[in-house]
């Protein structure tokens, strides 16, 4: 039942959310970030389950179909939850002090945006699965094309073409495994774990898993489905940022672990070498086009492609140590990616800008916000004790026995990484002082929110047993190698 | 022969009308007589289905016909709603004979959705439509309404001179004018030939391509509450007697006609959509929407069994209740006694700052017919889907994706409009409570039934038998 | 006691934390105490766990603290622990108590400077990453400090940021030795797979007994972690970032540039030498690279003016002997040159940062001269440094160490050897013409005068630098082995002696190099050379020997190429054009919607004709 | 006189194409209507051809309906003509184009 709560409160936040700014500009807040609050409160003890299931809810929702509303909760999911009840926390105070018109119905859509995307982490039924996946995507268009910047429309229409385009191969995908299933048993079912074991062989199985397999890769932003993801990312208001890169992104992550893979395993097992070669092929050209940016929040958009490309490597050198390498990192990205857009989001604000070329030097006007974006930076490239590096080592030591050469060349790729990290500090912090600004520092709240990413991302990269803990059951029973 | 009582009680209701017009004319008096006229034949629709049923040569009365004739007098009901706060508008313009228009033609549609016979179907089918071209000349301050009438008459007329012409040669060809008959005609060329214009014709009634030319002009000649009728009504009933033909036994088509049809219905998908693309007029998205859903509606027809015809049903309901959806926030939007709707994107634009309600009503029906979550036009996607999908129907899968994406474009855009942050244009209508309350049922139905579509279901696979 | 190892890393990281918190709140003066004060303590604590452990080795000549489970999965697992044994006894002895007294010196040299508590917050963050470094018990662990110094070292090169060419040295510095990192994980990541942990000890036991000497894997891993060490130690081909790194604060240099960071290479060597001694190809190419490094720096420094680069080329040639010494084997040896490095070269860049101080940061040798009256202290102080450094004879550790190294390359191989003696000589040319040039002949005026912080730092160094040879002295000194004794139970006995002819070359040499510095300073050679713009020799040479052109050419020209051409996602242009080609269709379809009904009634006509005929043929 | 069924029913093709053929050729709207009208009783003629053949009412039957509503849509056509010309002054259908996409 907590699980219908996971869904219900954020769902009805968002509902309150919406009428509330007649009353008070931030009654809308505030009821967002309570419902959050609560949400985290009931999330939180589910981990202390007996079962590997933390949490199994189950009623008939479409029986024409077969189709049920079937929530579950596994460790992996219980992660991905947690941290989009927190990003989405992090999104809502973030604009705290920001101007939003229609505020209400602004925290309305992000708390439906939430509500969507922790439906997709816990659906175990491939039509609700799809079902919150669409839905996740529609308050997010509103997001993006009423409060975004100066392109909003052409970036809400790309990201709503591509997602819900790719969305339509996995409705085929689905319908086409369960009619394959049904022909195969008798029985027509959309459930997880009915068809986990009934991979339909021959072309028409590898088709279906192709079709998912591209809706999640566009989902995941990687080489060459990513031309969605600068613009979306660019356009986006800061909190809409902060859950696309660091949630939304990751749900085509979860959707090729938790479908593609363990219900294809042979066709998926065919597609590997070319999954992993757009895995290089992301990483790289996420890097150098990353290097080539002017525009800061569209070099962090191109870095996110680059960073989906270890985690397509991860998955589809099919062993349990990449698999916890992907989940960590889609946590740690997840950090330091939002923390990130918040920085540039803040820097926007006071500088009304987002062309590197008028910044510059900012390190002497704002200590801690420079001091803050040069560390997220360095942990999004991958610096060792930092939470992205543990990620990207597990990945590169589970892919090293699987497929030396793509690890060696994703190795390498941590190389321009290290380019477009420096390149973006020296741009924005470093450099001499090109305009002469009066602009204020970070206040309590935001050094708050830095310091608590900060505090996050460095656990995660000297402590991060306890989260491989969590996700090790889930991960042993999707029946990779361990 | 309570089993026909809809019919009966529509045809009372017509002669009250007219005698309450001739005592008095009112409007709201009109719009009342109409309504309680569709609700009370509404009502008798469950009496109807509980009487024994009866093998009649010229009706065929079964569970599906009693669903769809459901389904057009709701909207019939819907409209005249929607119709009377609509044409308080226009001030010196009397607006009874529209209600007898509305009630006339749901009559039509009514008999045609029932016919098993070629009489009785021509006779439902041209009381149809000529009550709906009274209906889409109607305001006689615009000429474009008159122009769209006219379009309308002749094309329609020349649809009308194919379907008499097949059912000619039918006849011909098998001596008969039972629907059944007819369509179990021998394979001789004339017979063919004869099936091919009554094919034709029921093509240009549904707007497919490439009878659809008309659609975009006709749509916008017509004031709001009379397109509504013009995009969902005779479908419906244009489908109620395809699906009762498909249903018949040995009525399989050649596999011949079976490939005209998929490209029919692949074309109608593509062209419609991409007609839509850059179009700024919202009657003319709505009516090329229209084509490229009928062309989906096609895929579930071709792909026939069991899924296929309740898919059928299913995408027409959800088809229906948007479109009413759509139109009745132009409606709304509207005032009769100006010289044209509020039809553009321009209209719409600022519409979420300003009359956020019927932004919502709006987006909710938009999001409807792109597929979208939690509108209704999601799972009935779906369901047209799964049709194809079960009998495997690739490439009219394939193209429904291409094209649907190509009408994702629209939509959005049509939504984003309405979100744009700028002062918006004095809204032109003032109160329309009948036009609300519509709005209010239909987008409720279309939201609740988009998140628990399974009522609906079970329903159709009843009346489907 | 022991198990306050973990207090050694943790201070000066707590410094750090403390001073980026709190930073521009405090009073510089608290900060400089805090910075200094940190390091100072993991300085006096290292001490005693040093006293300590020589009072009473604890059994098996080593101490592991394991700290906590890093990760632990099926396949892999690593833990953080430290591990003290006599190598990284040393090394945290050297880092903390040269870094201490660095961070003293920096509290003056440093002083009015913006972002002073940044400064030292870097600092301590350097010093914790570098201690973290030597005492890392996993190859995993070491790589964290390992990139954690590669990043305070690029942040402190870019300190004064407002300066472009600072943040282009600073990130070249950094991609260069990432670069070798990179090779350095490819590395880890082969050991990782081959033995399902990083620990260092499990490591190398399972590469003995699974890998033959002179077989396939071990040289490549070996020469992968050679890589990586290559480019921590700026060794050819890594080096060209060095020289640049010369753009940080002086104190940086000394801390980071010379005395510990760049030495990573040498004590990785070291730690893993037992897996290197499996791969003796790879020993081989480490001596010949160091042969090259050797001479590279010596004549590059011949030509330099900047008297920071100078010591940077210094810096490079000196680790040059130490992984020469590596190559034949000589681990007790190398570490011993490294210590020794660690002090005289600390003492160098202090005081050149001393000079400098008083002269507006000037650091042109040219721009210099006469000092030796005006700044006595900083005179003495480079003089030690520069004997140090010459390896004159029994005057500074420099010659015990570079003897004791040397002994050790001619028992291996004499050619190698001679390579050494010709770096010694030109060595001495170009420091002693660093010395004469700045401190000799015509004076220049100077302002102002050293506060104890400085002083405190130059003396002691000084002393340092010419008492710590005494550790370790040839046989015809005495003999005393005192730091190869220490070293013993890590890295084995003591090398050989040099046969005294052997010995006596070794010490000619300088001499002469210092002998000719004196004569072409006394005939005005070197002022010349100052004055006239460079031909295309020294220009060459000055450059590094052309590596960045080559480096320019072949790395950063095709990869700015790239971004040009890419920068435009053309993926993004190829579903430009599916648009594209959707409006297109669109225009050419409402083309058709003229209005005209005939035109209408003509496409109905023609579409019924086409759908009867269509379906009567078929 | 017997006449065979094919006789009528060829009329009624010929009268049918006619129709459709003026349909297009004409652009007086009042023309157009008739040729619509030509075709709507070439429908009816075919169906008088039917009945011939089988003998049956039907076809008679089907005429009457089909005169009836060529009647109504010729009423309800020359009405609407009627305000068309009121408005826009002309009945050329190509010049009747408030509605349309493209020039």
């Amino acid at each position: 039942m907590s699980l219908c709560l996971l869904l219900a409160i954020p769902l009805l936040g968002g509902c309150l959310a919406w009428p509330a700014d007649r009353l008070h500009p931030h009654l809308p807040r505030i009821i967002s970030l309570l419902a959050l609050a609560a949400t985290l409160a009931v999330a939180l003890p589910m981990l202390h389950g007996t079962s590997f299931w933390l949490a199994d809810f189950s009623v008939p929702w479409i029986p024409a179909f077969g189709m049920s509303f079937h929530l579950g909760l596994d460790g992996m999911s219980w992660l991905l939850t947690v941290l989009t009840i927190v990003l989405g926390m992090f999104s809502i105070v973030v604009s705290w002090r920001e101007n939003v018109e229609k505020i209400g119905f602004f925290h309305a859509n992000l708390m439906w945006s939430l509500a969507g995307t922790i439906g997709v982490f816990l659906a175990l039924d491939l039509f609700l699965f799809f079902y919150f996946w669409e839905l996740m995507l529609v308050p997010m268009v509103f997001i993006i094309a009423i409060w975004g910047h100066e392109d909003r429309r052409i970036a809400a229409i790309k990201f709503f073409l591509f997602t819900q385009g790719s969305g339509l191969l996995i409705l085929i995908g689905i319908l086409g495994l369960a009619f394959l299933h049904q022909r195969a048993t008798g029985v027509l079912t959309f459930g997880y774990f009915a068809l986990l074991g009934h991979e339909p062989g021959g072309a028409a199985g590898f088709l279906i898993m192709l079709g998912l397999f591209i809706a999640f890769v566009v989902k995941l932003a990687a080489f060459p489905a990513h031309v969605w993801l600068p613009v979306t990312h660019t356009q986006a208001p800061t909190a809409g940022s902060v859950i696309l890169a660091s949630i939304l992104l990751k749900t085509g992550a979860y959707g090729l672990l938790r479908f593609v893979v363990p219900l294809f395993p042979t066709a998926s097992h065919t597609l590997a070498p070319i999954a992993l070669w757009l895995g290089v092929a992301s990483i790289f050209y996420g890097a150098v086009l990353a290097y080539g940016q002017n525009d800061f929040k569209r070099l962090i958009a191109y870095t996110s492609i680059s960073h989906m490309g270890f985690v397509l490597i991860g998955v589809f050198v099919c062993n349990a140590l990449a698999w916890q390498g992907v989940v960590f990192l889609l946590i740690a990205h997840g950090v330091s990616t939002g923390a990130l857009f918040i920085i540039v989001g803040a820097l926007q604000q006071r500088l009304h800008t987002r062309e590197l070329s008028r910044m510059g030097g900012l390190w002497g006007d704002l200590p801690k916000l420079s001091s803050f974006g040069a560390f997220f930076v360095l942990a999004a490239m991958g610096l060792p004790g930092l939470g992205n590096f543990v990620g990207e080592f597990l990945i590169l030591r589970g892919a090293y026995g699987a497929a030396p050469l793509i690890t060696i060349l994703a190795a390498i790729g941590l190389v321009p990484a290290a380019l477009y990290s420096l390149i973006a500090i020296q741009r924005a912090f470093h450099g001499p002082v090109r305009e002469a600004r009066a602009i204020a520092d970070f206040g309590w709240r935001e050094n708050a929110m830095m310091l608590a990413l900060a505090a996050a991302i460095i656990w995660l990269g000297v402590y991060p047993q306890p989260v491989l803990d969590v996700a090790a059951p889930s991960i042993s029973a999707m029946g990779v190698t361990p | 022969m309570i089993q026909a009582a809809p019919l009966a009680v529509q045809g009372i209701f017509v002669a009250v009308l007219l005698a309450a017009v001739a005592i008095r004319r009112s409007a709201p008096l009109a719009a009342a007589v109409t309504g309680v006229g569709f609700v009370a034949a509404l009502c008798t629709i469950p009496a109807a289905m509980h009487g024994a049923a009866i093998a009649g040569e010229q009706f065929d009365l079964s569970g599906a016909t009693y669903g769809f004739w459901a389904v057009i007098l709701s909207v019939g009901f819907l409209l005249s709603v929607m119709g009377s706060g609509y044409w308080r508008g226009a001030k010196n313009l009397p607006a009874e004979e529209f209600f007898i228009l509305l009630l006339v033609a749901t009559l039509g549609a009514c008999v045609l959705a029932a016919a098993k016979d070629v009489l009785f179907l021509f006779l439902g089918l041209e009381t149809m439509t000529l009550a709906m071209i009274g209906m889409i000349a109607y305001p006689r301050h615009r000429p474009e309404a008159a122009e769209a009438g006219i379009k309308y008459l002749i094309l329609s007329a020349m649809s009308s001179a194919f379907l008499l012409f097949g059912f000619g040669l039918l006849e011909l060809a098998t001596g008969s004018l039972g629907l059944a008959d007819v369509l179990a005609a021998p394979n001789t060329p004339m017979a063919v030939a004869g099936l091919a214009m009554v094919g034709v014709a029921a093509g240009f009634k549904l707007s497919v391509v490439p009878f659809h030319i008309w659609v975009p002009d006709v749509y916008a000649g017509a004031p709001a509450p009379s397109g509504a009728f013009l995009a969902v009504v005779p479908k419906l009933a244009v489908l109620a007697v395809i699906l009762r033909a498909t249903g018949l036994p040995g009525a399989a088509l050649a596999p011949g006609a079976l490939h005209v049809v998929s490209v029919v219905a692949a074309l109608s998908m593509l062209a419609g959509n991409l007609l839509a693309l850059q179009q700024q007029n919202v009657k003319r998205i709505l009516g090329f929407s229209s084509i490229a859903h009928l062309g989906y509606l096609l895929v579930a027809i071709l792909a026939a069994g069991e899924v296929g015809r309740v898919a059928v049903v299913f995408y027409a309901v959800t088809y229906a209740l948007t479109m009413v959806a759509a139109f009745g926030v132009l409606a709304v939007l509207s005032n009769a006694g100006a010289a044209r709707d509020a039809e553009t994107i321009a209209d719409l634009r600022g519409l979420f700052w300003s009359r956020p309600g019927l932004a919502a009503v709006m987006t909710l029906a938009l999001l409807s017919l792109a597929g979208m979550p939690p509108a209704i036009g999601f799972i009935a996607k779906m369901y047209i889907f799964a049709a194809g999908v079960h009998q495997e129907l690739w490439w009219l899968v394939g193209t429904m994706i291409a094209s649907s994406v190509i009408g994702l474009f629209y939509y959005l855009s049509m939504i984003l409009a309405m979100a744009q942050r700028q002062a918006p244009a004095p809204a032109a209508a003032g109160m329309q409570a009948g036009g609300r309350l519509v709005l209010g049922v239909v987008s409720l139905a279309v939201l609740v039934l988009g998140v628990a579509p399974e009522p609906l279901i079970a329903l159709v696979k009843a009346m489907l038998g | 006691m022991m198990r306050d190892i973990w207090l050694v890393p943790a201070l000066p990281l707590a410094g750090a934390v403390l001073l980026g918190l709190l930073g521009g709140k405090i009073p510089a003066r608290l900060a400089a105490v805090i910075g200094a004060s940190s390091v100072g303590l993991a300085a006096a604590l290292a001490i005693r766990i040093a006293l300590l452990w020589f009072a009473a080795p604890p059994p098996g000549d080593a101490f592991l603290l394991p700290l906590w489970t890093w990760i632990t999965l099926p396949k892999f697992s690593a833990v953080v622990g430290l591990l003290i044994d006599p190598v990284s006894l040393v090394l945290i002895l050297v880092i903390s108590v040269i870094g201490f007294f660095i961070h003293l010196f920096s509290a003056e040299y440093m002083e009015g400077e913006n972002g002073y508590a940044r400064y030292f917050a870097y600092l301590n963050l350097f010093v914790a990453s570098m201690l973290l470094l030597v005492l890392a018990n996993d190859l995993l662990v070491m790589f964290v400090g390992w990139e954690g110094v590669g990043v305070c070292s690029y942040l402190l090169v870019g300190f004064w940021f407002e300066e472009e060419n600072n943040g282009e040295a600073a990130q070249k510095s950094f991609i260069v030795t990432r670069v070798a990192d990179i090779a350095m994980l490819i590395g880890i990541l082969i050991l990782a797979l081959r033995f399902g942990t990083l620990d260092i000890s499990t490591v190398l036991h399972g590469a003995v007994s699974a890998w033959p000497p002179g077989s396939f894997w071990p040289a490549v891993v070996a020469g992968l972690l050679l890589v990586g060490g290559l480019g921590k130690s700026a060794q050819v081909p890594l080096q060209t970032w060095l020289p640049d790194a010369m753009a940080g604060p002086t104190p940086v240099s000394a801390l980071i540039h010379a005395a510990t960071m760049v030495t990573a290479g040498v004590y990785l060597v070291v730690r893993l030498h037992v897996l290197f001694l499996l791969a003796p190809a790879v020993l081989h190419g480490i001596a010949l690279g160091a042969a090259l490094t050797v001479l590279l720096a010596a004549c590059a420094g011949l030509v330099q003016s900047d008297i920071k680069r100078v010591l940077a080329y210094s810096t490079m040639g000196q680790i040059g002997y130490m992984f020469l010494g590596l190559g034949v084997g000589a681990w007790g040896a190398a570490m011993f040159h490294l210590a020794s490095h660690a002090i005289f070269k600390a003492l160098l860049f202090l005081s050149s940062g001393a000079v400098s101080m008083r002269l507006h940061h000037e650091q042109n040798i040219f721009a210099m001269g006469g000092l030796r009256t005006k700044l006595p202290l900083a005179f003495a102080a480079f003089l030690v440094g520069a004997l140090c450094l010459a390896a004159v004879p029994v005057v500074g550790c420099g010659f015990f160490s570079k003897e004791f190294l040397l002994g050790a390359v001619w028992a291996q191989n004499p050619l190698l050897w001679g390579v050494g003696i010709l770096g010694a000589f030109l060595t001495g040319v170009y420091i002693f013409r660093a010395v004469f040039t700045v401190f000799f002949g015509a004076s220049v005026d100077v302002s102002g005068a050293y506060g104890v912080r400085v002083i405190l730092p130059l003396t002691v160094l000084a002393l340092a630098a010419l008492g710590f040879g005494w550790l370790q002295t040839p046989d015809f000194l005495g003999g005393a082995n005192i730091f190869s004794n220490v070293l013993a139970p890590a890295l084995g006995g003591a090398a050989t002696d040099a046969s005294w002819p052997v010995a006596l070359i070794g010490m000619a040499a300088p001499l002469a190099g210092i002998g000719l510095a004196y004569a072409l300073h006394q005939n005005g050679f070197w002022r010349r050379q100052g004055a006239a713009s460079p031909g295309l020799f020294v220009r060459f040479l000055q450059g590094g020997m052309g590596f960045d052109a080559l480096y320019r050419a072949i790395f950063v020209k095709p990869f700015l190429w790239t971004v040009r051409v890419l920068k435009d996602d053309p993926v993004d242009q190829v579903f430009q054009l599916l648009q594209r080609a959707a409006v297109g269709l669109h225009k050419r379809l409402r083309e058709e919607q003229n209005g005209k009904l005939r035109r209408y009634a003509g496409w109905m006509m023609a579409g019924s004709l086409a759908t009867i005929l269509a379906v009567v043929f078929s | 006189m017997i006449v065979s069924w094919q006789a009528p029913a060829s009329l009624a093709l010929i009268l049918f194409l006619l129709g459709l053929a003026a349909l297009l050729a004409r652009r007086n709207l009042v023309f157009v209507l008739m040729s619509v009208e030509i075709m709507l009783n070439a429908a009816g003629l075919l169906f008088i051809a039917a009945g011939m053949r089988w003998g049956t009412p039907d076809g008679q039957i089907m005429f009457i309906a089909v005169l009836n509503l060529a009647g109504a849509e010729l009423a309800v056509g020359l009405i609407l003509l009627l305000r068309l010309r009121g408005r826009l002054t002309t009945l050329d259908g190509d010049a009747a184009v408030l509605l349309r996409d493209s020039s």
